[in-house]
């Protein structure tokens, strides 16, 4: 019995000192790996790609080996998580002024305009988008067919059926920028986390396109707002003919989403109670 | 990502464009612009804006047309109890297929794909198989073979043949219970397909093709008659419903399989339910290869299986499962098998090229 | 994760090179000396429960048995040490496997019972080889008359599992040619 | 962090009871452990006994991994807690083979195959490896009781369609008339194992107790 | 060679198309379903546990015919063997992992998970049970590699087809992958009685 | 007779309607405004050089850039610039600027130089009037005038090919002078004279075989004197056999039967189109991603032929084409429009819409863009304007027939493109070869469950672009 149980030990000894030389005899494995096998353990592990790599683990090597990549692209869900966040503060050995990066995403257009045909094609914006500017007058409208909707990793964003447009409710969105990247008439924007004015109409300098004017809900450039504010927050710019915000001058009186006539300023947060969520995920 | 959705908006926006006349508004806007008419009425689209109009409920139902040849050699050869097992299966097909649009919330939309898979699969029974297991056998094939995947044109596999397989490993006895046409009767006595382990045949060579020709043996309902099959099939290539590569290739595997192994070729082509699989069922667009080359490979592929079975195996018949099998072969035969390009050049000779 | 512990002692052991090997050889060797314990513990009972399966068998078909003997593969069954039959195993190649059946013979090699130990048969169909209307068919029946009726024999198949029933069969019948030869010219 | 979680309260202990059970239900959640699943949920006896054992070893490994883990180099980690875990696979062999032989007949070759049970490794790995051994017996009962219950749901329906009947330890419970006579075989059949088990995530997915992808 | 068996060619058909590892015999269903969402990851996969399987297969035919029957201690198969299996897989995981960084990622947490696949026990297990000789045993771990690696490769193209179906939302990903097995090992029931 | 007959090719059988196939080319009156976009070309868009307000004449340049592949714009009417403004270019989907020009009651021609050796012709083309005239006046001095132009040099040809601003009028509209210089190392040794006109409705092509034939010619004469090639190939599809006929007596009677012949083509769709063309005249594949001179052809139009003869003979530039109309009018016809009149203006010659729900397509009905109003101008892609019956596509789930994937002339899996789009998988579309497609809507046109593929492709094709 006892020389079974030796040979039997001895397989064991035999196994061992396999893995003992297979780990002496081949090169060490890059310290960038261990590192990065660290970093990715403070990720979400979503994989949505959001940050510019093809996956968390793509990232967290991109940082091991440069954490500057954080600034240059950032994961959002991270800044949005105080544990995560956290995390890689302290494995990458970084410094994030999370108020300065939080974005929101927003639409900027702010409803339904009169439609130049009735469209028959694929039920997409990217396809509508491609005829003819889309079926809406307003050739930067948003043409409510809700490609964003797909890509939000957070369901943030829903179409409004009686305006037929996008929105984004700013609580879910984490600023990860997808949607902006996925809507082809880039109208929707990431704007500062804390602002408190959205401007929600793109259609600026270019004009005058016959049978295009600009829609019914658009900014008519009328300057009521700029006029309104009283603490020099709104900037007029002058070439796109619309107002820009300084942030640190707005106080949040409203004034200038009172005096807009057409109501293209609304609060980041706009009631949006009436909201059916249709198309969403 | 998400074609449920995709699939709604585009359903949402026809609706939202419904063609209203009382919408035609010619509004004149603009001086400089005099004249520009937007109007309501107007279509735009993208290219091209003709289009052939053989849609695919009308493809559905021509074949479904060719399917009455076999249903109605059932029937006489098999009596009315024929006719109750393809009425159990086709209204149950449709009936599930119903509930489950509904229960998902899809439009429901009769394209006759549902009435094919379950007309097919009641003409794969034995005649006298138990309605109850007609109707398991036909809700499987809808519920569990095609709309757990998403419905028309997403199934893998053939949804009417999933349905006989199972029933075939489920209820085997009643499976492989045939009967001779002719006798309706309830005492009826079970007879041997000619592809079975005991069966004989008391006669010339010339009286057994005879009898499989025209349908006179035991078997599927719907896969005695060669003759109406091979009509069926012709009339189909005819009207370009089915591609002929699928079938032709798959019958001529069998017969070089049987010229090699010195098996009776004629007796090996009519008997079972081949012609009616190569026909009928191995067709299947969804479930078959898109391209040509890969429907040959395909068809050698199901030949070659039903062959190795009929020879080899326990089974009697290796239609049903050759199919299946190739079936679960086709995405992949579909990835890698791909016609090169018009003007295809490899990539260093695309280089050198330049 | 181990080598971060820096604990006195334990430290110069852990973090010698070699001790991966050490360890894992210790841990065979402890798990080797425990099983070894464990199987002398059970062995014994296993043998007997092989045994008393047999035995059970045999019992079933010899009621009046009282011992038995093995002689290459042939059980030969005893009352108060005189041979009342021979049993033998045939195995067949089934429908779905290997079908297992012993052969209960008496002393003039006539078929006295069979019954099938084990099979992979599908249920409900190839199983029916278990059931009595089946297996009855077998008693006192020659060698040469075991086979099914389609090939001459004195058996009827199950309809619908032919393979199975032919399975049963042939092997039972191989057998006994095989191994009645064997006990006659050993004179057992 | 290890030391941290070693002042264990008896809430713990529960917790780590119930995640196992539900929330880490190694079959329906983590989709583990599949092999034994399928293959001895044909009948309710099989998965019984199945589930006696995972959890005898289960609870064996998880205690002593446990125990071993702070010596236990890196290198071989897995080599040693495999060996320990077929160890009382082993054990459990021998003693099913004495004492239950019915049983250890119809478990056949899935008995030895505990060893390599996604489950018990994927245990020893994640949890006893890195926790206490109090915790760790927990998480053991948790994780077992979790694959008993998912063994015992899927035997259910196999078992029901498979034979038309139910049977646990030799005692017909019921049987259905119609489907007793000639029964959906399918279902005790590999083919019937995979759909049950598809459906049934399907289902717990659709009334929400499972996460969509 | 000198006992007899089953010829090489039935048990390499039978491991491949009849009594195919995954579908009639539950064997290392984890990988299959866990890493067949993309050919080319299956590929590697059924390539990695061929290549473990074939080298268990050997050493432990080795260790079975040499130790364990002479000193009639067969109950240790399962602990030595899956010990072999074990040191085996970590050598294929270091040296993947050394050498190759973009297999290691893809292939992931999957590696350890050979070890733990119950196929290549299985296999080995099988050999045993069977009493396969070297040649036999080296044929039968093939057989099973390879039937592995065919329905790893068939599911995942099926899925990465499935990606752009309208499968209902609770049946995407495992259930449906379930669905599929069930249709296949179906289809696979029709080659029983092929040895 | 240099017929040559091609007999079996592959392609897809429409439904023809060449309702104006009989109907002669009418020449509109002069429109009271037209509107320029400042892009008509495939290339860079052209900066304007007259100012708003400022008078020009018919023929002058208007705006002109400095990019080689492009080509310059020229007023289509005398009047003012009355407004300079942006609009949507539907055939390239982008924004472009554009100019609108009012008429004026005077037409006043302001027409290029013109090489001194045809100065003669010129003055003598000037006094007819009639079309057939000046056709009857060129084939009776054919030889002479080929004499002429041998004379003149190669450079000056495309300089003032390039001047008059004459791209394509087969539709991609790509700059002829362009096409005129290859490179150095690209030797052409045939020109194909695209006559093919595959596109239902579509008859502008056809009048200009028929009733344009000699200037046609003399314009393929142009472009083989300066590619030098050794055959000119004219193809025309057999349902064009008037035109066939008339194009092989023509060359006959120019003495051209050497190195001029006319090739009959099954007519078949995408026949016109450059690659299936090549393959189904010369038996060559131009390979993938590569032009037609990879394989030495240029390929041109017909029409871009006569617009070369016009160009070198009158001094014309590119101010004026042939054009169909048709569909759902009351009137259809074949016109001779200035470049720049709005759809509205043309239509109103054409009567009543026969049909209430309608899309007014330009281009043909397979390849053609949609505008939703009359005021768009015809431009110089533009060689048709169809109205038609909206058709309201009911798109269903892929069967995966296959019918797409035989059909396609480019031998792609168009089934996929859908799939991929649809779930935005757009480097799968590279993957299979989404850019070889010509979008020519055959795998759209044939699909049973009416999937608009080309739109999906369209899509894909854009996103990957990083459009
Ligand atoms: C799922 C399935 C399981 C079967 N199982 C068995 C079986 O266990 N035993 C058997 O003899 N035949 C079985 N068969 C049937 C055989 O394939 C074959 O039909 C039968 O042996 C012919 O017998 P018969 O001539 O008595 O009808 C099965 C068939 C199927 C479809
Ligand atoms: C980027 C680009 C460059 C081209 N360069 C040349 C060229 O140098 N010579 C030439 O003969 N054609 C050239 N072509 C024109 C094409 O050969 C072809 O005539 C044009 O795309 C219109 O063809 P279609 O109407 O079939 O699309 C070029 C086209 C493109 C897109
Ligand atoms: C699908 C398709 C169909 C076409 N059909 C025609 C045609 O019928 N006639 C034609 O002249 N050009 C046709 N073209 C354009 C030709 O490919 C090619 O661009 C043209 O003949 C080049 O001459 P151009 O530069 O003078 O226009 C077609 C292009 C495509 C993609
Ligand atoms: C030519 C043709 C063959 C078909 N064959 C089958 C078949 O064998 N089985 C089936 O269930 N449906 C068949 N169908 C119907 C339909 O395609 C099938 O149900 C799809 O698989 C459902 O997605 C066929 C349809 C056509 C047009
Ligand atoms: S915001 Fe969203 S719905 Fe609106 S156009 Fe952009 S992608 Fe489409
Ligand atoms: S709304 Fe846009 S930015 Fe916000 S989370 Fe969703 S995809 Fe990201
Ligand atoms: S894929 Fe492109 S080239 Fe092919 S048929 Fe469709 S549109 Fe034509
Ligand atoms: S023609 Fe339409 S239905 Fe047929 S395969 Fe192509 S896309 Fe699918
Ligand atoms: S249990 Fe078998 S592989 Fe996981």
């Amino acid at each position: 019995m006892w020389i079974i149980i030796a040979i039997l030990t001895a397989v064991g000894l035999i196994c061992g000192v396999l893995i003992w030389i297979t780990n002496k005899t081949l090169p060490k494995e890059p310290a960038s790996l261990a590192k990065a096998q660290e970093v990715s353990e403070h990720l979400p592990g979503m994989n949505c790609g959001a940050c510019g790599y093809p996956g968390c683990f793509a990232y967290a090597q991109a940082l091991s080996k440069d954490k500057k990549v954080f600034f240059s692209n950032v994961c959002a869900t991270v800044l949005q998580d105080n544990t995560m966040l956290g995390g890689i503060e302290k494995s990458l050995d970084l410094v994030v002024d999370k108020n300065a990066m939080n974005k929101k995403a927003v639409v900027c257009c702010s409803g339904d305009c009169e439609k130049i045909g009735t469209y028959v094609g694929v039920g997409t914006c990217k396809s509508a988008s491609k005829i003819l500017k889309g079926f809406k007058k307003c050739p930067f409208g948003c043409l409510g067919l809700g490609d964003c909707t797909h890509v939000c990793p957070q369901n943030a964003i829903s179409i409004d059926v009686d305006r037929k447009i996008a929105v984004i409710d700013p609580d879910k969105c984490t600023g990860c920028g997808l949607c902006v990247k996925e809507c082809p008439r880039n109208i929707i924007k990431l704007i500062p986390a804390d602002s408190k004015v959205v401007f929600r109409c793109s259609y600026d300098s270019v004009r005058d396109i016959p049978g295009r004017e600009k829609c019914e809900s658009g900014c008519i450039h009328c300057r009521k707002c700029f006029k309104a504010c009283e603490n020099d927050a709104i900037i007029w710019n002058k070439e796109k003919q619309i107002p820009e915000f300084d942030l640190s001058k707005c106080i949040d009186c409203g004034a200038c989403i009172e005096a807009c006539p057409k109501n293209v300023l609304t609060k980041l947060r706009v009631d949006n109670s009436k909201k059916e969520k249709v198309l969403s995920k | 990502m998400n074609g449920t959705n995709k699939e709604n908006i585009t359903e949402n926006n026809a609706e939202n464009n419904v063609l209203d006349d009382s919408k035609v508004s010619d509004t004149t806007v603009g001086a400089a612009k005099d004249n520009i008419i937007v109007r309501d009425n107007n279509f735009i689209s993208q290219s091209p804006h003709i289009w052939r109009g053989i849609s695919s409920a009308k493809i559905m139902y021509i074949f479904l047309a060719s399917l009455i040849f076999p249903s109605v050699a059932a029937v006489y050869f098999f009596g009315l109890r024929a006719f109750w097992v393809m009425l159990a299966s086709t209204a149950t097909a449709v009936l599930v297929e119903l509930i489950i649009k509904k229960a998902r919330k899809k439009r429901f939309k009769m394209d006759g794909s549902a009435l094919i898979t379950g007309l097919l699969l009641a003409l794969t029974l034995p005649p006298r198989i138990p309605i109850w297991m007609v109707v398991i056998g036909a809700a499987f094939s809808i519920a569990l073979a095609k709309e757990v995947f998403g419905g028309l044109g997403h199934n893998i596999f053939n949804p009417a043949l999933a349905g006989r397989a199972f029933l075939a490993i489920c209820f085997p006895t009643f499976m492989t219970q045939w009967y001779l046409p002719g006798n309706y009767g309830v005492d009826a006595v079970t007879s041997a397909s000619p592809l079975s382990e005991n069966f004989i045949f008391q006669g010339t060579n010339m009286a057994l093709y005879r009898d499989m020709f025209f349908g006179n043996t035991a078997g599927s309902i719907g896969e005695t008659s060669a003759m109406l099959i091979i009509l069926a099939g012709i009339l189909l290539i005819a009207f370009r419903i089915i591609d002929w590569k699928i079938p032709l290739v798959y019958v001529a595997t069998v017969v070089i399989m049987s010229l090699i192994f010195g098996e009776d070729i004629l007796f090996q082509v009519m008997a079972g339910g081949l012609l009616f699989g190569a026909v009928f069922m191995a067709t299947d667009y969804v479930t078959s290869p898109v391209t040509g080359l890969g429907r040959i490979i395909f068809a050698v592929g199901c030949g070659l299986i039903t062959f190795l079975i009929r020879r080899f195996g326990a089974m009697p018949e290796g239609v049903c499962f050759s199919i299946l099998v190739m079936n679960g072969f086709t995405p992949l035969i579909d990835r890698y098998i791909r016609p090169k390009p018009f003007g295809y050049m490899k990539p260093q000779k695309a280089k050198q090229a330049k | 994760m181990v080598s971060e512990k820096k604990t006195g002692f334990g430290t110069k052991i852990l973090s010698n090179k070699i001790y991966p090997i050490v360890f894992l050889s210790i841990i065979v060797f402890v798990a080797v000396l425990l099983l070894m314990l464990v199987n002398s513990f059970t062995q014994t009972k296993i043998l007997a429960e092989r045994e008393a399966k047999v035995t059970t068998v045999l019992q079933k078909i010899y009621p009046d048995m009282n011992d038995f003997e093995l002689k290459e593969d042939i059980y030969i069954i005893l009352k108060d040490g005189d041979v009342i039959g021979y049993s033998i195993i045939a195995v067949g190649k089934g429908y779905g496997g290997d079908i297992n059946t012993i052969v209960g013979l008496d002393k003039d090699y006539l078929v006295k019972e069979i019954s099938v130990l084990s099979n992979t048969e599908t249920p409900g169909l190839g199983t029916k080889i278990l059931e009595t209307f089946f297996t009855d068919q077998f008693k006192g029946l020659e060698p040469q008359d075991v086979k099914l009726s389609k090939d001459g024999g004195k058996i009827d198949a199950i309809s619908g599992a032919t393979i199975s029933s032919r399975a049963v069969t042939d092997s039972v019948r191989e057998a006994m040619e095989e191994k009645l030869e064997i006990i006659k010219s050993n004179n057992y | 962090m290890i030391e941290k979680q070693e002042r264990l309260t008896a809430k713990k202990f529960w917790q780590e009871l119930a995640k196992g059970i539900v929330i880490t239900n190694p079959v329906f959640v983590l989709v583990l452990g599949l092999c034994p699943t399928l293959a001895v949920s044909n009948s309710l006896n099989n998965a019984l006994g199945m589930s006696a054992g995972v959890i005898f070893v289960l609870l064996g490994s998880n205690i002593i991994i446990s125990l071993l883990r702070k010596i236990t180099p890196n290198l071989v980690r897995i080599p040693v807690f495999i060996v320990v875990i077929a160890t009382f696979v082993t054990i459990l062999s021998l003693v099913f083979e004495a004492y239950l032989p019915p049983l250890y007949e119809s478990l056949g070759i899935y008995l030895p195959l505990i060893v390599v049970n996604c489950i018990i490794l994927g245990r020893a790995e994640v949890f006893a490896s890195k926790n206490s051994v109090t915790l760790s017996i927990a998480d053991a009962f948790g994780v077992g009781f979790g694959f008993t219950i998912a063994l015992i749901i899927v035997a259910f329906f196999r078992e029901l369609l498979g034979t038309g009947g139910l049977e646990v330890f030799g005692k017909q419970l019921f049987s259905i008339p119609v489907l007793a006579e000639s029964p959906m075989s399918i279902f005790i059949m590999p083919p019937g194992a995979f759909i049950v088990l598809g459906l049934l995530l399907a289902f717990f997915r659709m009334i929400g107790v499972l996460k969509h992808e | 060679m000198s006992e007899a068996g089953p010829s090489l060619i039935t048990i390499f058909i039978g491991m491949v198309l009849v009594n195919n590892l995954i579908l009639a015999k539950f064997l290392g269903l984890c990988p299959f379903f866990g890493v067949s969402k993309k050919i080319t990851n299956a590929l590697s996969m059924g390539a990695a546990v061929t290549l473990v399987m074939l080298i268990a297969s050997i050493a432990t035919t080795l260790i079975y015919r040499f130790i364990l029957v002479p000193f009639k201690v067969e109950f240790m198969n399962i602990i030595i063997y899956i010990l072999v299996i074990a040191s085996l897989v970590q050598i294929v995981e270091l040296f993947i992992k050394r050498t190759n960084i973009t297999l290691y990622n893809s292939l992931g947490i999957y590696l350890p998970l050979i070890t733990t696949n119950c196929a290549v026990l299985g296999v080995t297990l099988i050999n045993a049970q069977e009493n396969y000789t070297m040649l036999q045993s080296i044929v039968s771990a093939l057989g099973g590699g390879i039937g592995f690696t065919l329905m790893l490769i068939i599911m995942s193209a099926i899925r990465e087809r499935l990606e752009f179906a309208d499968t209902p939302k609770s049946m995407r990903g495992l259930p449906i992958a379930f669905i599929i097995a069930a249709i296949l090992s179906l289809a696979y029931m029709g080659f029983s009685g092929l040895i | 007779m240099t017929i040559k007959r091609v007999k079996f090719t592959s392609g897809l059988k429409l439904p023809e309607n060449k309702v104006t196939e009989h109907m002669p080319v009418a020449r509109l009156e002069l429109p009271s405004k037209v509107i320029l976009p400042l892009q008509q070309h495939f290339g860079q868009q052209c900066n304007l050089l007259v100012k708003k307000g400022e008078k020009v004449r018919t023929g002058q340049l208007i705006a002109d850039s400095d990019s080689f592949i492009s080509a310059p714009i020229h007023s289509t009417i005398t009047g003012v610039v009355s407004s300079v403004f942006k609009m949507i270019n539907p055939l390239a989907n982008s924004i472009v600027d554009a100019a609108e020009i009012t008429a004026s009651e005077e037409e006043e021609l302001d027409f290029q130089s013109v090489n001194p050796v045809l100065e003669d012709i010129r003055k003598e083309l000037g006094s007819l009037r009639e079309n057939g005239e000046i056709e009857n006046y060129l084939s009776g001095k054919i030889k002479e005038l080929f004499d002429k132009i041998n004379s003149i040099e190669n450079e000056e040809i495309i300089a003032s090919i390039k001047n008059a601003g004459i791209v394509g009028l087969g539709g991609a509209a790509f700059p002829t002078h362009v096409k005129l210089r290859p490179p150095e190392d690209k030797k052409i040794d045939s020109i194909i004279i695209n006559g093919c006109e595959c596109e239902p409705y579509i008859t502008a092509d056809h009048r200009i075989m028929l009733e344009y034939g000699m200037q046609m010619l003399i314009g393929a004469y142009i472009f083989y004197k300066v590619l030098n090639p050794e055959k000119v190939y004219i193809a025309i599809e057999d349902n064009k056999e008037d035109a066939i006929i008339n194009i092989d007596s023509l060359i006959a009677k120019s003495g051209l039967a050497d190195n001029f012949c006319v090739v009959s083509l099954k007519s078949k769709y995408p026949m016109g189109a450059e690659k299936t063309l090549i393959k189904n005249v010369l038996k060559r594949k131009v390979p993938m991603g590569g032009l037609p001179m990879d394989v030495g052809v240029v390929v041109n139009n017909v029409g871009t032929c006569k617009a070369a003869c016009d160009a070198i003979l009158k001094g014309q530039p590119l101010i004026e084409k042939i054009i169909s109309v048709t569909g759902a009018v009351a009137n259809p016809g074949n016109f001779i429009v200035r470049i720049g009149t709005p759809v509205s203006e043309i239509l109103k010659c054409c009567g009543e819409f026969r049909s209430e729900i309608r899309e007014i397509i330009l281009g043909g009905p397979m390849m053609g863009n949609d505008i939703n109003e009359e005021n768009f101008p015809v431009t110089k892609a533009v060689n048709c304007i169809l109205i038609k019956k909206g058709l309201p596509r009911n798109e269903g789930n892929c069967i995966r027939c296959g019918r797409c994937v035989n059909i396609c002339p480019m031998n792609l899996l168009p089934l996929n493109y859908v799939n991929f789009v649809k779930n935005s998988k757009f480097e799968m579309c590279k993957e299979y070869y989404i850019s070889s497609c010509i979008e020519c809507g055959s795998c759209a046109y044939v699909c049973p469950s009416a999937i608009p593929i080309v739109a999906y492709i369209k899509t894909g094709k854009s996103i990957l672009a990083g459009k």
